[in-house]
C-alpha cells in the first residue's frame, strides 16, 4: 500500500490516541506492567562480569538509526548504567556508521549522569563494518579475545547472530538476547541464557527504567491488541455468518489510498 | 614479463588462492581463536570497509551529488555538504548538540516511515486472518464480484486451530496485568508451547540453507581449487590432494585440542 | 534532483561553478555559527522541532489524499518528491561512511604507533583497505584488462570468500548448538526438541523414504508443512502483531517528542 | 563412554560434520528417494510440453543460495535438453544470476548438442522487474532487444516464433526469494501460462499454497527437491546419471550431515538419560 486508504485514517489515528492517551494517564498515576523474565537477569550478568573482572559486550544489532535500534539502545545503555555502577566498562562494536555518534553520547551521558564521566572510554564504543559477515567475524574476535564475561544481544539481527552467540556461548559467557527478528529467536534460544521474545523487547525500556510516559505507552499497546482480536473475531463472525461480505472488508482494509 | 600481465595472465590462479587462503584461514577459528583467524579477520575488515568507502562514492555520493553538482553545474547541491558535516560534530565538545540536530531529523524520518511500515505489514495479517470457523459452499455472487471459495470441515477445523493459537499467543504478551486467572495463566502457557513449537521448526527448517552453503565452500575447494593444474587432478573429479590437506589439518586440530585444552581460560 | 531545479539554475563555467560552491559553503559557515548561537536551553527544543519536521514529510505523503485518476493517478502534492527526498538523503548519508573510517583508522593507528602486538594485524587491515579501496574506485571509473583482473582476485576472491565462508561456518555452529541446547530437560525443551527433529527429516529423501509408505497426514514432509504453514504461522502473526503496535508506539513517541530515557532528556 | 558423550569436546562434531560434506564428493552412492507429490507435479508439466516449445527459465539465485538452487537449475535445464526444448535464460533479482546460469547451461550444453543463440538465449539481468516484465507480454524481442552478447534476438534461430508472451509455453524460476510471486502476478497468472518453481528449504512452505491453488504447476523443495527430480529425470533419460552427478552428492552430502546431527541430538539425550539414573542410584545407595 503506497498511501492510505479509509481504513487506515480510521484506524491508525484511533490506535495513536489510544496510546497517546494512556501515556497522558500515566503521568497521572502510576501504572503496573507484569515481570519481563529476561531483563531480571541484566543485572546477575553484570554482577557476574564484575566478579571474574573482565568487561561485558553489548550489540545494538545491524540497524542503522531506526525504530528498533533506538529501542535497543536504550536497553544497552541501561546496562551500561549498571555496569557503570560496577565499574566494569560494556564494549559496543557497532555496524552503522550514524550509530557511532549516537551511542558514544549515549553512553557518555550515561556515565556523566552517574557522576563517573572519567570512566567512560570512547573507545569502548567501536565501529567494526557494515557489512554483515565481517561484522561478524569482528564481534566473535572480540569476544574470543576479551573474553566478555557477560553477552547483550538487542536489536536487528539476522544469520549473523549464531555465529557471536555461539562463540559467546562457547567461552561460558551468561547471554542475554532480545530482538524483533522473529526468525533469529530459536538460535538465541538455543545458545544465551535468557531471551526475550517478541515486543517484550519494546516493553524492555519501560520495564527497566519506570519512566511513566513508557509505561504509559505500554497500556495503550495492550488496548491496543485488544481492539485487534476485537477485530479479528469481527472479521471471523462475518466470514463464518455472511462469507458474502468477506471481499466487501477485505477490499475496505487492503484497496488502494 | 611484466608485473601486470603476469597478474592478468595468472588472475584465475590468483583468485582461487587467494580464496583458499580466506577459506581455512576463517575456519580455523574453530579450533580457537589463533593469529591466523585474526589476520584474515583483519584483512576482512580492510576490504570491507575499502569497499564500502569505493561503494559509497561510486554507487551514492558520485551520482547522487558530485556529478550532478561538478559536471551538471547544479551548485546548490554544496549545500548537503552541511547536514552531512553535521554528524562530525560529535568529535567536538562545543558544538556536539549540533549533531544532534541531525541525528534528530533522521529519527523523525525514521519515525515517519513508521506509520506506512507499520500498515503495510500489519494490514494484510489482519485481513488474512479472517477465516471462517464452518463450512460452507462457494459463492460467486458477491458484493464486489469476488468469488469467496468453499470452505471444507478440515479447514474449518485448521481455522479454529488457528484462532486458538493465535489468541494463546496473544495472551502471553499482555503486559498490563500479572497472569493470575488460572485460564489466562492457562491460555499463556499454552502460547509459549506452541512458540516453541514454532522455533523448534524454524530451527530445523534453517538447517538446509546452512549446510547447503557449507557443501557449496567444500565444492569450492575440492573441485574449483581443486582443477589448479599443479594438481592433477582429473577434469571433473574432486581433489585427493585438498582432501589430504583437510583431512590432515582436522586430525592436527584434534590432536592439538587433546594436549592443549584450548576452552580452558 | 530535481527539487529545486525550479528556483535555481545550474551554472557550467567551471570558475563560476567554483565560485558559486565557495558561496554555498560559506553561508552554511554563517548558518553554523548563527545555530551556534541559540541559548542552551532552546537547544532541546529546536532538536525536537527538526525530528517532527523530518518525520513530517513521510507522514504526510502516506496520508495526504492522491488523485484517483488522470496523469497523477495515486499521487498527492507529495509524492513527486519522494525521490529527490530519498536520493538527498542518501547522499547525506553517504557522507558518514567517514565516521567509521575515522573511528577505525583512530583504533588501528594507535596500535601501530604504540607498536603493540596486535601492530601487524591493524598493517593488514591498512593495506588490504588500501588495496580493495583504490581497485574498486579505479575499476569503476578507468576499467581495463589489469583493473578487472585485480577486481577479480581482490573483490571475487578475497571479500566474496570471506563472506561466504564466515556464511557458512554458521553451518558448524547451528550442529553444535543443536547439540549442546535440544536436551529433554523441560517441557518446553523438549516441543522445541522434538519439531526440530521433525522438520529436518522432513527436508531429507532418507526421511520422507522412511515414511512414504504412510497415509498422507502422516508422513513427516507432511507434517512439516502443517507445521510451517499452519501452526508457525498463526505464531509468528500473533507475535507480529504485538512487534508492530509497539513500533508504531515508539515512532509516535519519537516523533512527537514523547521519548524519555537516556539521550532523549 | 558416558561422561564422554556428555563433555565431547565440540570439535569432534565439526570434524565429523566436515567428513560428512566432503566425503560424498568421493564416494558416490545412493540413498533410497522417495518422490514427493509436488516435485512429481514439475516434473509432469515439462513432460507434457509440446515439441520444441520455448520456456523461460528464471535463474534469481546468487552465490548465497548455490548449495540449493544450484542443482534445481542444473536438472531443470538437463530436462528442458533432454526434450529438445527452447529456453531462455532470464535474471531479475541479481546480476549474478544471469552469470551464474550461463556458466551452468554452457558447462551441460554439449552432452545434449545445445548451441547458444540456436537452442537456447541468456537474456541476461534485467531491472524493475514488474515493468518489465509488463513490456515483455507485450512484445517480446523487442523488450530484450539483446541477449548478453549483444546479438539481436530477433534474429535468432532460437526466438523463431516467439512475438508476445503468449507464444513461450511455460515459465519456471529459481530462486531464494519472493521473485516467483511477481511471477505469477505479472506474468503466469493473467496469461494462463504454467509457471514452475525452485526454491530454497525456508521459502518452501509458504509456496505449498500457490501449488495447491494451481497458481503454480509444481515445485522442488530445497536439495531434496533436486534429488527427488534426478530420481524421476534418471529414470526416464538417464540411468547412468544420478551415481556421480554433482545433485546427488551435493544432496547425499546434505543427507548424511542431517543423519549426523540428529544422530548426536539423539545420542546427546541418551547419554543425559543414562546419566541422570546413574546419580539418582548413586543417592540411593549413599
Amino acid at each position: 500500500m503506497l498511501h492510505a486508504n479509509s481504513a487506515v485514517r480510521i484506524f491508525v489515528p484511533l490506535l495513536s490516541f489510544i496510546i497517546l492517551a494512556a501515556i497522558y494517564v500515566a503521568r497521572q498515576r502510576s501504572l503496573f506492567i507484569r515481570r519481563i523474565y529476561g531483563l531480571t537477569a541484566i543485572e546477575e550478568a553484570v554482577g557476574r562480569a564484575t566478579e571474574m573482572g573482565r568487561p561485558m559486550l553489548g550489540v545494538p544489532g545491524l540497524g542503522g538509526i531506526d525504530i528498533v535500534t533506538l529501542q535497543a539502545v536504550a536497553i544497552l545503555a541501561y546496562v551500561a548504567r549498571i555496569g557503570c555502577r560496577y565499574r566494569t566498562p560494556l564494549l559496543v562494536p557497532v555496524a552503522d556508521t550514524t550509530l557511532l555518534p549516537l551511542m558514544q553520547e549515549t553512553l557518555q551521558d550515561v556515565y556523566v549522569s552517574e557522576g563517573k564521566p572519567e570512566l567512560f572510554d570512547p573507545e569502548n564504543v567501536r565501529f567494526l563494518s557494515n557489512r554483515q559477515f565481517s561484522f561478524a567475524a569482528a564481534v566473535a574476535g572480540t569476544i574470543l579475545r576479551e573474553r566478555t564475561a557477560a553477552c547483550f544481544y538487542f536489536g536487528l539481527f539476522y544469520a549473523e547472530a549464531l555465529i557471536f552467540s555461539e562463540v559467546g556461548q562457547q567461552i561460558g559467557a551468561i547471554q542475554i538476547a532480545g530482538t524483533p527478528s522473529t526468525l533469529q529467536i530459536p538460535f538465541f534460544i538455543a545458545t544465551c541464557d535468557y531471551v526475550i521474545i517478541g515486543d517484550e523487547f519494546y516493553a524492555a525500556s519501560a520495564y527497566l527504567t519506570r519512566e511513566p510516559v513508557l509505561l504509559g505507552s505500554i497500556i495503550g499497546q495492550d488496548l491496543c491488541k485488544l481492539l485487534l482480536i476485537l477485530g479479528v473475531l469481527v472479521g471471523i463472525v462475518v466470514a463464518s455468518i455472511w462469507p458474502i461480505y468477506l471481499p466487501l472488508i477485505k477490499s475496505f482494509l487492503l484497496g488502494a489510498g | 614479463m611484466s608485473l601486470s600481465s603476469w597478474i592478468v595472465q595468472n588472475q584465475n590462479t590468483l583468485y582461487l588462492l587467494v580464496g583458499a587462503f580466506a577459506t581455512l584461514g576463517l575456519y580455523s577459528v574453530l579450533y580457537r581463536e589463533n593469529r591466523l583467524y585474526r589476520l584474515c579477520e583483519h584483512i576482512f575488515l580492510g576490504v570491507a570497509t575499502g569497499y564500502a568507502v569505493a561503494f559509497t562514492w561510486n554507487n551514492v555520493l558520485e551520482p547522487y551529488w558530485f556529478q550532478p553538482m561538478w559536471d551538471k553545474g547544479e551548485w546548490w547541491l554544496a549545500v548537503l555538504l552541511f547536514p552531512g558535516l553535521l554528524y562530525y560534530c560529535v568529535f567536538s565538545k562545543t558544538y556536539n548538540w549540533m549533531a544532534r540536530l541531525i541525528i534528530g531529523f533522521y529519527m523523525g524520518i525514521a519515525a515517519g516511515q513508521g506509520f506506512q511500515a507499520f500498515v503495510n505489514d500489519l494490514w494484510p495479517q489482519i485481513a488474512q486472518s479472517f477465516r471462517p470457523l464452518w463450512p460452507h459452499a462457494a459463492y460467486a455472487a458477491t458484493p464486489t464480484h469476488k468469488a469467496v471459495p468453499a470452505v471444507t470441515l478440515p479447514q474449518a477445523f485448521a481455522n479454529f486451530l488457528f484462532l486458538v493459537i493465535l489468541l494463546c499467543v496473544l495472551t502471553y504478551f499482555f503486559f498490563a496485568f500479572e497472569q493470575k486467572n488460572r485460564a489466562v495463566r492457562g491460555a499463556s502457557q499454552v502460547g509459549r508451547w506452541v512458540m516453541m513449537l514454532s522455533f523448534g521448526a524454524i530451527f530445523g527448517l534453517t538447517m538446509m540453507a546452512r549446510l547447503a552453503l557449507l557443501i557449496d565452500r567444500m565444492y569450492f575447494l575440492l573441485f574449483e581449487v581443486g582443477a589448479l593444474p599443479w594438481l592433477h587432478t582429473p577434469s571433473g573429479r574432486p581433489s585427493w590432494v585438498i582432501f589430504g590437506i583437510l583431512m590432515g589439518l582436522v586430525v592436527l586440530v584434534l590432536v592439538l585440542a587433546h594436549f592443549n585444552k584450548p576452552d580452558r581460560v | 534532483m530535481g527539487l529545486w531545479s525550479g528556483f535555481f539554475h545550474p551554472v557550467h563555467s567551471k570558475t563560476l561553478l567554483a565560485l558559486y560552491i565557495a558561496g554555498v559553503l560559506f553561508a552554511c559557515l554563517v548558518l553554523f555559527l548563527v545555530l551556534q548561537l541559540i541559548p542552551v536551553p532552546a537547544r532541546r527544543h529546536v532538536i525536537r522541532f527538526v525530528t517532527f519536521l523530518g518525520g513530517l514529510f513521510y507522514a504526510l505523503e502516506f496520508f495526504l489524499p492522491v488523485a484517483k485518476s488522470g496523469p497523477h493517478a495515486d499521487q498527492n502534492v507529495l509524492t513527486p518528491y519522494t525521490t529527490a527526498f530519498g536520493n538527498i538523503s542518501q547522499a547525506i548519508v553517504g557522507f558518514t561512511i567517514g565516521l567509521g573510517v575515522i573511528n577505525l583508522f583512530q583504533v588501528h593507528l594507535g596500535r601501530l604507533v604504540k607498536r603493540s602486538s596486535d601492530a601487524m594485524f591493524s598493517l593488514a587491515f591498512f593495506l588490504s583497505f588500501l588495496a580493495m579501496f583504490l581497485v574498486s574506485l579505479w575499476h569503476h571509473s578507468h576499467p581495463n584488462a589489469l583493473s578487472r583482473a585485480l577486481n577479480h582476485i581482490l573483490f571475487d576472491g578475497l571479500l566474496q570468500s570471506l563472506d561466504a565462508t564466515m556464511f557458512s561456518l554458521i553451518a558448524f555452529y547451528i550442529a553444535s548448538a543443536a547439540y549442546r541446547a535440544f536436551r529433554v530437560r523441560s517441557l518446553e525443551a523438549t516441543i522445541l526438541l522434538v519439531t526440530a527433529l521433525v522438520v529436518m527429516l522432513g527436508q531429507i529423501p532418507v526421511g520422507t523414504y522412511l515414511t512414504h509408505t504412510f497415509p498422507a497426514p502422516l508422513r513427516v514432509e507432511n507434517i512439516r508443512n502443517w507445521i510451517l504453514t499452519q501452526a508457525n504461522v498463526a505464531v509468528i502473526r500473533a507475535i507480529a502483531f504485538g512487534l508492530d503496535i509497539g513500533a508504531l508506539a515508539m515512532s509516535l513517541r519519537i516523533w512527537l517528542g514523547l521519548e524519555r530515557g537516556n539521550y532523549f532528556d | 563412554m558416558l561422561r564422554l558423550l556428555q563433555s565431547l569436546d565440540r570439535r569432534y562434531l565439526y570434524a565429523l560434520l566436515l567428513l560428512s560434506v566432503t566425503l560424498p564428493f568421493f564416494v558416490p552412492f545412493q540413498l533410497p528417494v522417495a518422490v514427493t507429490p509436488a516435485t512429481k507435479k514439475l516434473y509432469d508439466a515439462i513432460e507434457r510440453l509440446p515439441a520444441n516449445s520455448f520456456v523461460l527459465v528464471g535463474v534469481d539465485w546468487s552465490a548465497g543460495s548455490r548449495g540449493e538452487n544450484r542443482p534445481q537449475t542444473e536438472m531443470i535445464l538437463r530436462h528442458l535438453m533432454a526434450r529438445h526444448l527452447r529456453f531462455a535464460i532470464l535474471a531479475f533479482s541479481d546480476p549474478q544470476g544471469a552469470t551464474l546460469g550461463e556458466e551452468l547451461a554452457k558447462e551441460i550444453a554439449p552432452q545434449y548438442g545445445y548451441v547458444e543463440g540456436v537452442n537456447w538465449v541468456n537474456f541476461g539481468y534485467r531491472v524493475d522487474m514488474v515493468n518489465w516484465l509488463k513490456a515483455f507480454i507485450q512484445n517480446v524481442p523487442q523488450q530484450v532487444k539483446t541477449d548478453v552478447r549483444g546479438v539481436p534476438v530477433a534474429n535468432l534461430p532460437v526466438m523463431q516464433g516467439i512475438r508476445t508472451a503468449r507464444d513461450i509455453a511455460m515459465a519456471i524460476d529459481i530462486t531464494p526469494t519472493a521473485s516467483y510471486q511477481y511471477y505469477i502476478q505479472f506474468l503466469t497468472q493473467p496469461l494462463h501460462m504454467p509457471l514452475g518453481v525452485g526454491l530454497t528449504a525456508v521459502m518452501a512452505p509458504e509456496a505449498y499454497n500457490y501449488v495447491d491453488s494451481g497458481q503454480l504447476v509444481g515445485m522442488m523443495a530445497g536439495l531434496t527437491g533436486a534429488a527427488e527430480y534426478q530420481a524421476l529425470f534418471a529414470r526416464q533419460y538417464d540411468p547412468r546419471l544420478p551415481l556421480h552427478s554433482r545433485v546427488n552428492a551435493y544432496s547425499n552430502a546434505n543427507s548424511i550431515a542431517h543423519l549426523l546431527i540428529i544422530t548426536f541430538i539423539l545420542l546427546g539425550n541418551v547419554a543425559m538419560f543414562l546419566e541422570r539414573r546413574g546419580r539418582l542410584r548413586a543417592t540411593r545407595r549413599g
